[in-house]
């Protein structure tokens, strides 16, 4: 029973064995589905390469983006946020302890005075 | 007769036994390398042993007591002394105890790993004389109840610490990491040093229990209580105190890094220990509880939203640790705002604590499996730099499915464990105030676009030419790797025995501050 | 910008410092219960004079253990830093 | 950076003077002030003073690290290992089994002032061996390894 | 005031070593701002425990049974030699860190940063 039971949350709960058996009937939906399509299919011939309007497919060699190019647009779209939060990670020993004593300081007001 | 003496002593060997091996260990290592990788490994699985059989007396028979230097471990307080504690004393309830069980769970897997992959570098006895240190110094801090004691371990964890990070030297980079985090934890242990005076200097008690049966929340309270949260806080990493974070995590050994995730949760234990323990309702818990949430909310944005631009693996994935202590920090935090309301308690509070204190839990485990695969990765293609990597999928096949596995975890996606534990948080968290729900999945969210550019970055792809050489890494990294990953995929498939069997009592303990000190201090 | 920060922060602090200050009376300890103990006792539990010394290696021995610890911990340290560097310890290869 | 020869006769008669002090702070740190700490930052700075005096190459002879590393290492261990036998008697770690035993260290003591008696404190004055073992070459070893790092002259 | 004449010291000690913390740019400086600070904390432990006229907490000799509190003094050399750990740690990073950077000034060293 303990192997099965599901985690309560007061307004849900959460089984992921169900969740599993959920994506194995899904899964087998999805097999028969496909079961039932085109069976005269072969490998190696133009039914498998992609059509790009009739023209030769690129090489796949150089197509590696690299990790600083992925998710430009996120990071130029919240580029005022990134402005003010990146400049704050100075590397200066003395900074960081600076906003250690802000921090303190900060909790010293608000937990005194409310 | 012998098995009764080591029963009763298990709380003294669970620190005396890595502290021997340390002691002995720069002399053993010595010896030949495959001595002192025995000794090690067989320091470790004793501790764990230790650790593990100490936890099952916990959550079978009720929280151990343990105190050093009386005549009977049990023995609290002398006869005479007219009922005050005045001996160290351990003690070890379930909230230590699940401590404990994570603490050596992630040892033993990150010492396997590191006795293959750190073995060409030098000065591996000392090495590993510090990592059984820090090893017995979370061990300690987790156990303790005195906080003098807490305070003595927690400077062992910050030297050893900071003498990990700066192993490696790297031209002087590790070292700054090393004295970055070094300035951290001292400013953070003399804040702490402070509030122990003042609460010493009121209450002429250092027991927890005694402190916090005597305590007032006066003036003097408050700013002990701040002191303490602060460095705490600083020393688990939460955002704006966050920034040593990165630069220790990304410069220490790879196996080290996950040893730290484990340490950096010791002092968020410390915390919820101190706000829960020592000052309980006693204490203004909604100020405290939204200080705790602030903290925890501002760590999971900033983490996460600082981990996307980043170009160095080890150094992305400590942003994302800081974020998912901001989880931590949110469960528990809406657990302590509602502390002193039973009804609002039961019907979500405890939930929310459940979920922050299991996600410590998944954290050590999927992060430690996590910086693990980052360490097997630079292992072998000599940088952690995401831009100089790419079609690893081709040759490092295991290590990009642990990887997935970790990816998947932590960014919460069913069934694994993360996925669990944040419901927790979200579902009790929603009840509590929407917005900080909706915070928290966005930031889920967002963990997971971060993996996506980490695992396309470095498995997907052609192979490119200067990785020809590449190949997978050691068996015993790999079985490191494996040991941690079957654990985030038993406990994300199987959530409720751990909920019900550890994570329960551990919260039931942590809230329970009368039973705490009846315990501690008699029936009367 | 940085100074005129620390400026204030130290002022913040030094108040509050006083504040703590103000609280406690130099020459009159709050409560001394656990201590009056360890002054009435220590002499004839421990057989020893110097009560400072019972204290350090007898009730609270557990802390002076974990106190040559952490010296211990910084010698290795020290240890670690002034080592002789070789290749491997770099994660470059070759 | 060797000293004149006046600065290394004094250190070289200092020497035993200053390490037999701290020895005496140790052994009687159960009766007067002092302890294992402080007499083995006593012992250290005789090692520290034969260190200024000398050369850090002559000194690499006298104070090998080695054995001071052992002698660190034998201090903790006879440290925690005395605390340990607590546990084979029957009681818990740190337990003062020799106080008041009348055994070594063992007589007991009365209540109020006294001369003080050397033979007494149980395993107080073991502990304080032990620890000015550890302190005294854990010290020295620092030193020796701080002066390591400096370049040597002319390079 | 002057009877707490010890706990202003403390103070003062402490804002002093906060000052050498933050506005010291050279790394030595600023470890002694730590050491500073540390005092101040052993020293507030140690002024903890005094009593008016009280005599040290040693039997031998004692020409009185009026003795100040002994805790705090155990707690203070427990901390004095974690100072010590710590700083002996500190100059050695120090020590390695000038001879890879050829510099002590904080501003300077922040090769991690972001």
């Amino acid at each position: 029973m303990g192997l099965l039971s599901s985690l309560y949350t007061g307004s849900g709960y959460w089984n992921p064995l169900a969740w599993v058996l959920a994506m194995a009937v899904a899964a087998a939906v999805v097999y028969l589905i496909w079961r039932r399509g085109e069976s005269s299919y072969k490998k190696g011939t133009m039914q498998t390469t992609p059509f790009i309007s009739g023209n030769a497919e690129q090489g796949k060699g150089l197509d590696h983006i690299p990790a600083s190019n992925l998710y430009w647009g996120y990071t130029e779209g919240i580029k005022g946020y990134y402005d003010r939060i990146v400049p704050l990670h100075t590397g200066i020993t003395t900074d960081y302890l600076l906003w250690i004593f802000w921090v303190t300081g900060i909790l010293l007001i608000v937990v005194m005075v409310i | 007769m012998i098995a009764d003496v080591i029963v009763s002593n298990l709380p003294a060997f669970l620190v005396a036994v890595p502290l021997l091996a340390a002691f002995l260990c720069p002399l053993v290592g010595r010896i030949s390398p495959n001595i002192r990788a025995a000794w090690v490994f067989a320091a470790m699985a004793l501790t764990a042993a230790i650790a593990y059989c100490l936890a099952y007396l916990v959550y079978t028979g009720g929280t151990v007591i343990y105190v050093f230097g009386a005549t009977a471990a049990d023995l609290s307080i002398p006869l005479d002394s007219g009922g005050i504690p005045i001996r160290i004393m351990f003690t070890v309830d379930p909230m230590s105890a699940l401590m404990e069980i994570i603490a050596v769970t992630v040892g033993l897997g990150v010492i396997i790993y590191s006795l293959s992959s750190d073995e060409r570098r030098s000065g591996l006895e000392n090495y590993y004389t510090i990592f059984l240190l820090l090893i017995s110094a979370v061990l300690g801090m987790v156990s303790t109840g005195d906080i003098f004691n807490f305070f003595v371990f927690l400077e062992i964890s910050s030297l050893a610490t900071a003498g990990l990070v700066a192993y490696r030297v790297e031209k002087g980079l590790a070292v700054e990491a090393g004295l970055k985090y070094l300035m951290v934890s001292t400013i953070a242990g003399i804040f702490f040093l402070f509030a122990i005076g003042i609460l010493y200097g009121q209450y002429n008690a250092l027991n927890m229990a005694i402190i916090a049966e005597r305590i007032q929340w006066t003036p003097l309270d408050k700013i002990a209580l701040v002191l303490i949260v602060a460095s705490l806080a600083a020393k688990c990493g939460s955002v704006p105190m966050h920034f040593w974070t990165p630069d220790a995590y990304m410069m220490a050994p790879a196996a080290v890094t996950a040893m730290l995730v484990v340490a950096s949760q010791a002092s968020l234990y410390g915390l919820f220990r101190f706000v829960f323990t020592v000052y309980g309702v006693s204490l203004n818990y909604v100020t405290m509880g939204w200080v705790v949430i602030i903290l925890g909310i501002l760590s999971m944005v900033v983490g996460v939203t600082m981990a996307i631009p980043q170009k160095d693996i080890k150094r992305l994935m400590a942003y994302h640790a800081v974020s998912q202590t901001g989880y931590m920090l949110l469960g528990v935090g809406v657990g302590l705002a509602v502390l002193g309301d039973q009804f609002l308690l039961n019907s979500y509070g405890y939930t929310a604590m459940e979920g922050g204190i299991f996600h410590i839990m998944n954290h050590a485990l999927y992060k430690g499996l996590l910086f693990l695969t980052a360490g097997a990765i630079i292992y072998r293609i000599g940088t952690g730099d995401l831009n100089r990597m790419g079609g690893l999928g081709h040759k490092m096949k295991f290590t990009m499915v642990f990887f997935i596995i970790g990816a998947l975890a932590i960014a919460g996606i069913p069934p694994f464990n993360g996925f669990a534990s944040k419901f927790l948080i979200y579902e009790s968290v929603y009840q509590f105030n929407p917005i900080l729900a909706v915070i928290a999945m966005v930031v889920s969210i967002l963990t997971l676009a971060s993996f996506v550019k980490v695992f396309h970055a470095v498995f997907m792809g052609p192979p490119r030419e200067e990785h020809a050489q590449v190949r997978e890494v050691p068996l015993p990294m790999l079985g490191a790797m494996a040991f941690l990953a079957i654990l985030v995929i038993v406990s994300g498939l199987f959530p409720g025995i751990f909920v019900t069997n550890l994570i329960e009592p551990a919260v039931h303990a942590l809230t329970d501050q009368a039973g705490y000190m009846t315990i501690v201090l008699g029936g009367g | 910008m940085r100074r005129e920060l620390s400026v204030l922060i130290m002022i913040i602090l030094a108040i509050f410092l006083f504040i703590m200050a103000a609280g406690f009376t130099f020459g009159s300890p709050l409560e001394t219960d656990m201590d009056d103990y360890f002054i009435m006792n220590g002499q004839e539990q421990i057989a020893t004079n110097n009560i400072v010394t019972t204290i350090v290696f007898d009730y609270r021995g557990f802390d002076t253990l974990g106190e040559s610890t952490v010296l211990f911990t910084a010698v290795i340290g020290v240890a670690l830093m002034f080592r002789m560097i070789v290749r491997g310890d770099s994660d470059e290869n070759e | 950076m060797r000293m004149s020869k006046i600065v290394r006769f004094c250190a070289d008669m200092l020497y035993p003077a200053i390490v037999i002090f701290g020895l005496y702070v140790i052994m009687h740190g159960h009766i007067t002030p002092g302890g294992g700490f402080q007499g083995g930052a006593v012992v250290a700075t005789a090692a520290a003073l034969v260190i200024v005096a000398y050369s850090y190459e002559e000194i690499q002879g006298m104070l090998s690290k080695f054995l001071l590393q052992i002698q660190e290492s034998a201090g903790l261990v006879m440290f925690a290992g005395v605390a340990l036998i607590a546990i084979g008697l029957g009681t818990t770690f740190f337990y003062n089994y020799l106080a008041n035993s009348g055994l070594l260290f063992g007589m007991s003591v009365p209540f109020g002032p006294n001369p003080g008696e050397l033979n007494t404190g149980g395993f107080l004055p073991l502990m304080n061996i032990a620890v000015g073992i550890e302190v005294w070459g854990g010290l020295a070893i620092v030193i020796l390894y701080l002066l390591s790092g400096i370049p040597k002259e002319g390079t | 005031m002057l009877w707490n004449l010890p706990y202003i010291v403390v103070v003062l000690l402490a804002i002093i070593g906060l000052a050498t913390i933050l506005l010291k740019r050279n790394l030595i400086k600023i470890f002694l701002g730590v050491s500073i600070l540390t005092s101040a904390v052993n020293l507030f432990i140690i002024v903890l425990g005094y009593r008016e006229n009280s005599i040290a907490p040693i039997y031998t000799y004692a020409p009185s049974l009026n003795m100040a509190l002994p805790t705090p003094q155990a707690l203070c050399l427990t901390s004095i030699v974690i100072g010590v750990a710590t700083s002996a740690l500190m100059l050695s990073f120090a020590v390695i860190i000038h001879r890879y950077y050829g510099t002590v000034n904080v501003d300077e060293i922040r090769e991690l940063k972001e």
